[in-house]
């Protein structure tokens, strides 16, 4: 059912979409980037896009509940640690940048097969916790490799300005919610969505579903790990116990779930939304604040399980009214 | 029709949400009329070390009310006394949150100087953000070695010099009579990156003393049980040991040590073991175990008793910690005046040159690297109470030997 | 005509987005059998499912003895006597015989009278009497219908809701099967029973419906419908 | 690393420790698996409860003497009425929105709840001091740690007490029925919310036993019951989901994994160890160790 209506609305989110970028493009061009901390904070929140819409893609659209998020994060974080200090990749070299992405897919890959063909929901979402965990404890020990717990301190002094930082985010929330857009519109969408939707009646029609999936998983794989290679540039230091730290993993999920799970804004709007709000919970509860956002998670949750984008649940696909 | 609010003009409402929040945020005071030295701190308020910086927190407190109180910091600059402006932001003890914090603090708060986080693991990514800023960062418990290899420039690093802290063990053993001297030594460090670091100088040390270690192993961090490497030490006929680890896992080792029958002559603990936390949860258990210190209150210096009773009125305990923060906020606000600026490159260089006198850990001596080293103490847990028994000098007392846990 | 035990009128209900039923009526008398009959996916377990609480319908009705029961949960309904054996029976098969039959007096009415029904059901059917310490999923497919009826008459039910209990059997096990719902029609146990095997079902019931596509298209005895043409040549020429 | 063979006196106290530390995850593993059997709730809170409990215990004690041991007579009553209620105020809404908002509330709740209560109670490390806090009994010269052997014997005694509640009563067996299929359940009068609480009070009731457990024979900090929560996973994991004696069974293999894995690698890599199973069991044997094949779902 393809309406003028409809038409005219899609082309009203697309220029919509271009007005935002544009405006986001503006901002290091109008705040002084090195004084102003909105510019760092869109840097942040600009990840956090990236890592729940990483998310998205694989949970929100094939309903196979991913936990793992922070083991790609941190794997990439690792990669780019490791292969700079070694001088076999450069300050924000993009090629390292890749390398990170596809050093996270790739596991994802090795351990999506396995774990995406014999399980299933809660089985999937227990071992890629695992997963995460094994991943820091194997840091700790890794010695030379891994600098152990301590972890790998980058030159910091190639540090200029947060400008580039800036866009790289920008370029990575773009890219995760393109990546995600195309996925979804394409065969390969429709595929995932049936698979989530109803697996049986996506096997009868032929589906591969584990390729699906584990298509899937890599690609939120991928951008996970390029979100820990772009933090590991700007924080200079990749140790275990922050860059495997599970609020990467549900941090972008409540994010997810805050904006609407299985949808294309939703994890956007519920990452620029909850950044700005820990923020300003941090700045005025410095000594509870953690009390306050455990809050905020249980009462999102009750109030809005199904994200502020989509009151309703059922489809998942797109928002009801501009699909 | 259903309520739906459509994404783009949700995430429009989200992008005024954000800035409505930032101008909520305080702006800066412009440089010209400076009327005030703001001096901000990222620490473990909340999360595994909240109680550390809890205190270090109410120490830095304690130094900036003090100079308050005497009108504040003359700068010559201004030509005027400034008073000290404390801002503490949270890192949630996580390095990532650190960096962020330390973000906010020079761009929202716009601070001119930092104080040191807690422990290396907190310092050594904010002393990276530091460095990303060109803010003057005064750091302290941060192991010298990691921070030397990073040559910053926009830091100090001012912590116990490895060399002597692990030769404490073995002053004091050297003070035992040979025939009741532990026979086998056993070294136990967490596995951490300061455990990593300390546990090779240990050695070293024990080597220069003529100690060897006839059994080594690094110890799980936050782990509950740890009887499979007790039964180790049983089985090797271990009688001391120096135990370096987090006060949680000292009080689940001292007690498995207990449950397995492991007798230890002499048990030096590092880190873990000098909380009242930890007389708490073992009690009697805890008699004759050691504990390393950075301060004391029985310190001969200036102020230094007034400090600790202060601390005690606070906290209802006594602290082997507290002076080493309060004496690093007099090191920073007498280079501040020295420098008699607030440019951080300037101040930096002043806390370089200047000779620090009577400070409450005594006279502070910075090395042209940027480190300056204290003693580090040790203490005995002797009815209840934590005795000083390292450094030698007047107040100290003798250590005694643990009897096996079926004499006591 | 008295009072129907079963009334329902002009039930809507919806799959998510699509809609199953349209404008569903009819109406069941105590003591009778009534049959839904249509092809696979018509409607008929959808149907049954609203009947039993498990789906809410979006508009219409469902009066039980007299009294409204739809928008109510499962529980209550049951508890109100309208049993339902599902398709794929209803059994947890991870339990015992006996621990099903326990469970099936689980309402507030039927479980004072637990020790009691179950000894008329062992009455009635020799596999309980045999094999109550057995675990439900491991025995044969005749067997676990007879149990799944046992278990439903357990609740004491009013009216009791067969979905296609003669599905996947062999043809001498659905014989016995249609035998045990003829004993307990003479019973005077009132049900509704859906079924693709057309031809068994309108012989045993007294009134019956077509269902095609959601929409009721037929009404009338078992007899009447057994002899319409149309039917015979929509759905019983397949099955000859 | 293995510089020497440990005589057999030693393998069998770690055989001890293993089994006796065991416990403690199984213990937790069942109540992971009570509720993620009936509500598919990946509950990740459960050890920071198991804590909170503790402290329950260890207030009891330090303030008004209650011996700890008398303290489960108040801990785990308090904790049945403490689950019910999260179920009801927490999960009731949110039981059937599927699995993200689950587990997000459970996370939330964890975040709440330690910071709470390193807010009240601060983040030192904890312990109940008693006379017989490391009191060992001697066994053919093997020693067994008094507390932990009390906490062995209650985590049977819980795991007894759910196996018969689920064995032999009505209630019991409607959960297992509604664990098993809850439509199946809703036809024969089994209210979900009915079996959630029943099920909730119990995993938390539990949790409240290992409390009291975990207070008499470690040490704690409102940050130790994450690490709880996840060795519960690799246990529940090992020993296949919704299975009660599984579940514990699978906390001992865990244990014991563990101690000769700290014997004979180092602490670190123990817990290397123990994940690394537990992948391999997920991948391989998903449905677990143990698994009798009756009441673990596909």
């Amino acid at each position: 059912m393809k309406t003028m209506g409809q038409n005219s609305k899609s082309k009203r989110r697309l220029a919509l979409t271009v007005v935002v970028v544009a405006l986001l493009t503006a901002v290091p061009g109008v705040l002084d980037p090195e004084t102003s901390y909105v510019v760092f904070l869109l840097f942040s929140a600009f990840i956090y896009v990236a890592l729940a819409q990483a998310w998205n893609l694989v949970s929100g659209y094939t309903g196979q509940v991913s936990l793992g998020n922070h083991a790609f994060f941190g794997l990439g974080a690792y990669v780019i640690a490791i292969g700079w200090s070694r001088g076999l990749i450069g300050y924000l070299d993009p090629l390292g940048m890749l390398l990170a992405g596809c050093a996270a897919a790739i596991l994802g890959i090795l351990v999506g097969i396995p774990l995406l063909s014999k399980l299933r929901g809660d089985y999937f979402a227990l071992g890629t916790l695992g997963l995460g965990e094994i991943l820091r404890l194997v840091t700790i020990q890794g010695r030379a490799l891994t600098a152990g717990p301590t972890g790998i301190f980058l030159p910091s002094s190639s540090f200029t300005t947060i400008v580039p930082y800036y866009f790289m985010a920008l370029f990575l929330a773009l890219l995760a919610t393109g990546v995600t857009y195309y996925m979804v519109k394409s065969n390969t969408g429709l595929a995932l969505v049936a698979t989530r939707d109803d697996e049986a009646a996506a096997a009868a029609i032929g589906i591969n579903i584990l390729k699906f999936k584990v298509l899937a998983f890599a690609v939120g794989a991928f951008l996970a790990g390029l979100c820990g290679a772009l933090q590991a540039y700007y924080v200079f230091h990749v140790e275990p116990q922050g860059f495997f730290s599970l609020s990467w993993t549900i941090y972008p999920v409540l994010m997810c779930v805050l904006g609407g799970v299985g949808t294309l804004t939703g994890p956007v709007v519920g990452a620029v939304f909850l950044t700005a709000a820990f923020e300003v919970a941090k700045y005025y509860l410095p000594e509870i604040h953690p009390i306050f956002s455990g809050l905020l998670i249980i009462l999102v949750i009750m109030f809005l399980p199904n994200g502020l984008v989509r009151l309703r649940r059922g489809r998942i696909v797109r928002n009801p009214k501009a699909a | 029709m259903m309520m739906t609010l459509r994404g783009p003009r949700l995430m429009g409402l989200s992008l005024v949400f954000v800035a409505a929040m930032m101008l909520g945020l305080p702006t800066a005071v412009p440089a010209a009329d400076k009327n005030e030295i703001v001096i901000g701190a990222t620490l473990p308020l909340t999360g595994m070390l909240s109680m550390m910086g809890a205190e270090q927190k109410w120490a830095y407190e304690q130094a900036a009310a003090d100079i308050n109180a005497e009108g504040g910091i003359y700068v010559k600059e201004y030509d005027k006394k400034l008073p000290v402006k404390l801002i503490v932001a949270d890192n949630e003890t996580d390095a990532g949150k650190a960096v962020a914090a330390i973000e906010r603090l020079v761009k929202v708060d716009k601070v001119d100087f930092l104080l040191s986080d807690s422990t290396l693991p907190l310092v050594m990514p904010t002393a990276v953000a530091a460095e990303k800023w060109k803010v003057y960062y005064h750091a302290t418990i941060c192991l010298l070695p990691p921070w030397q290899e990073q040559k910053f420039k926009w830091s100090t690093d001012y912590f116990f010099d490895g060399a002597q802290a692990t030769a404490v063990p073995f002053e004091v053993l050297d003070t035992i009579p040979e025939a009741d001297r532990p026979k086998k030594l056993a070294l136990l460090a967490e596995d951490s990156t300061d455990g990593r670091i300390l546990g090779p100088i240990f050695k070293e040390a024990g080597k220069q003393y003529g100690y060897e270690f006839d059994y080594e192993e690094p110890v799980a961090v936050g782990s509950k049980d740890y009887s499979s490497q007790i039964l180790k030490l049983k089985s090797k006929g271990i009688d001391g040991a120096i135990l370096f680890a987090g006060s949680g896992d000292c009080v689940t080792f001292v007690r498995q040590m207990k449950e397995v029958g492991l007798n230890l002559k002499y048990l030096h603990g590092y880190k873990g073991t000098w909380g009242t936390e930890f007389w708490n949860a073992l009690g009697q258990d805890a008699e004759y175990i050691l504990a390393d210190g950075f301060w004391s209150e029985t310190y001969p210096y200036p102020r230094a008793e007034e400090i600790g009773e202060r601390y005690y009125q606070n906290f209802n305990k006594r602290s082997v910690s507290i002076g080493l923060f309060y004496a690093l906020c007099q090191t920073l606000f007498q280079a501040i005046e020295a420098a008699g600026t607030l440019d951080g490159a300037k101040v930096r260089e002043a806390v370089l040159t200047t000779e620090f006198k009577g400070t409450v850990m005594g006279d502070i001596k910075y090395n042209p690297d940027g480190t300056a080293v204290f003693p580090l103490a040790a203490f005995q847990w002797q009815e209840g109470l934590l005795r000083r028994v390292y450094p030698f000098v007047e107040g100290a007392s003798p250590v005694l030997i643990a009897p096996p846990w079926d004499k006591r | 005509m008295a009072n129907p035990l079963l009334n329902v009128v002009d039930l809507n209900v919806f799959h998510g987005e699509a809609q199953a039923l349209w404008d569903i009526s009819f109406q069941i008398q105590a003591g009778e059998v009534f049959a839904i009959i249509g092809s696979n996916g018509a409607g008929k377990s959808t149907i049954l499912k609203t009947l039993a609480g498990l789906l809410r319908p979006s508009a219409g009705r469902v009066e039980f003895l007299g009294s409204r029961i739809d928008g109510r949960s499962a529980a209550r309904i049951v508890d109100l006597g309208l049993a339902l054996v599902p398709e794929g029976r209803g059994l947890f098969s991870g339990l015992t015989v006996a621990e099903n039959l326990e469970l099936g007096a689980f309402t507030k009415r039927a479980r004072p009278l637990m020790k009691q029904t179950m000894e008329e059901m062992a009455a009635t059917f020799q596999i309980i009497r045999i094999r109550s310490d057995q675990l439900a999923g491991k025995m044969s497919g005749g067997e676990q219908q007879m149990l799944a009826i046992a278990k439903a008459l357990m609740s004491k039910p009013r009216l009791l809701m067969l979905d296609e209990p003669s599905l996947g059997l062999a043809p001498l096990v659905v014989k016995t099967v249609f035998e045990i719902i003829a004993t307990l029609k003479q019973q005077g146990v009132t049900i509704l029973l859906v079924e693709q095997n057309i031809h068994q079902a309108l012989r045993i019931a007294d009134h019956a419906c077509v269902i095609k596509t959601g929409r009721i298209t037929l009404v009338g005895t078992g007899k009447e419908l057994l002899s319409d043409p149309e039917i015979h040549k929509a759905y019983m020429g397949s099955l000859r | 690393m293995l510089d020497f063979i440990p005589p057999i006196d030693i393998l069998l106290q770690l055989l001890i420790n293993g089994v006796l530390f065991g416990t403690m995850y199984g213990i937790a593993a069942i109540g992971l698996s009570l509720i993620f059997g009936t509500m598919r709730i990946v509950f990740i809170a459960q050890g920071t409860m198991i804590i909170l409990a503790a402290y329950g215990s260890f207030w009891l004690f330090n303030l008004w003497s209650v011996n700890p041991y008398v303290s489960i007579l108040i801990v785990v009553p308090a904790s049945l009425i403490v689950g019910s209620g999260l179920y009801q105020v927490l999960f009731r809404k949110v039981a059937r929105e599927g699995q993200f908002p689950t587990l997000l509330i459970a996370f939330g709740l964890m975040a709440l709840l330690e910071n709470l209560m390193s807010v009240v109670f601060s983040a030192d490390a904890r312990a109940i001091q008693t006379s017989y806090a490391a009191y060992a009994l001697t066994f053919m010269g093997l020693k067994i740690s008094f507390t932990r052997l009390m906490a062995f014997v209650m985590a049977v005694a819980g795991t007894v007490g759910v196996a018969f509640f689920l064995k032999k009563t009505l209630l019991g067996k409607a959960v297992r029925a509604a664990s098993e299929n809850l439509e199946y359940a809703m036809l024969v009068g089994i209210t979900p919310h009915m079996v959630n609480t029943l099920t909730f009070a119990i995993g938390i009731g539990l949790a409240g036993l290992a409390g009291v457990a975990t207070a008499t024979a470690y040490a704690f900090d409102p940050f130790s019951g994450f690490v709880f929560s996840l060795k519960a996973m690799i246990a529940l994991a090992l020993g296949g989901m919704g299975n009660v004696v599984g579940a514990l069974l699978g906390g001992l293999l865990l244990g014991v994994i563990e101690a000769f894995g700290a014997f004979f690698l180092s602490g670190g890599w123990a817990d290397v160890i123990s994940y690394a199973v537990f992948l391999l069991v997920l991948m391989f044997k998903p449905e677990g160790l143990f698994a009798s094949g009756t009441s673990a779902k596909p």
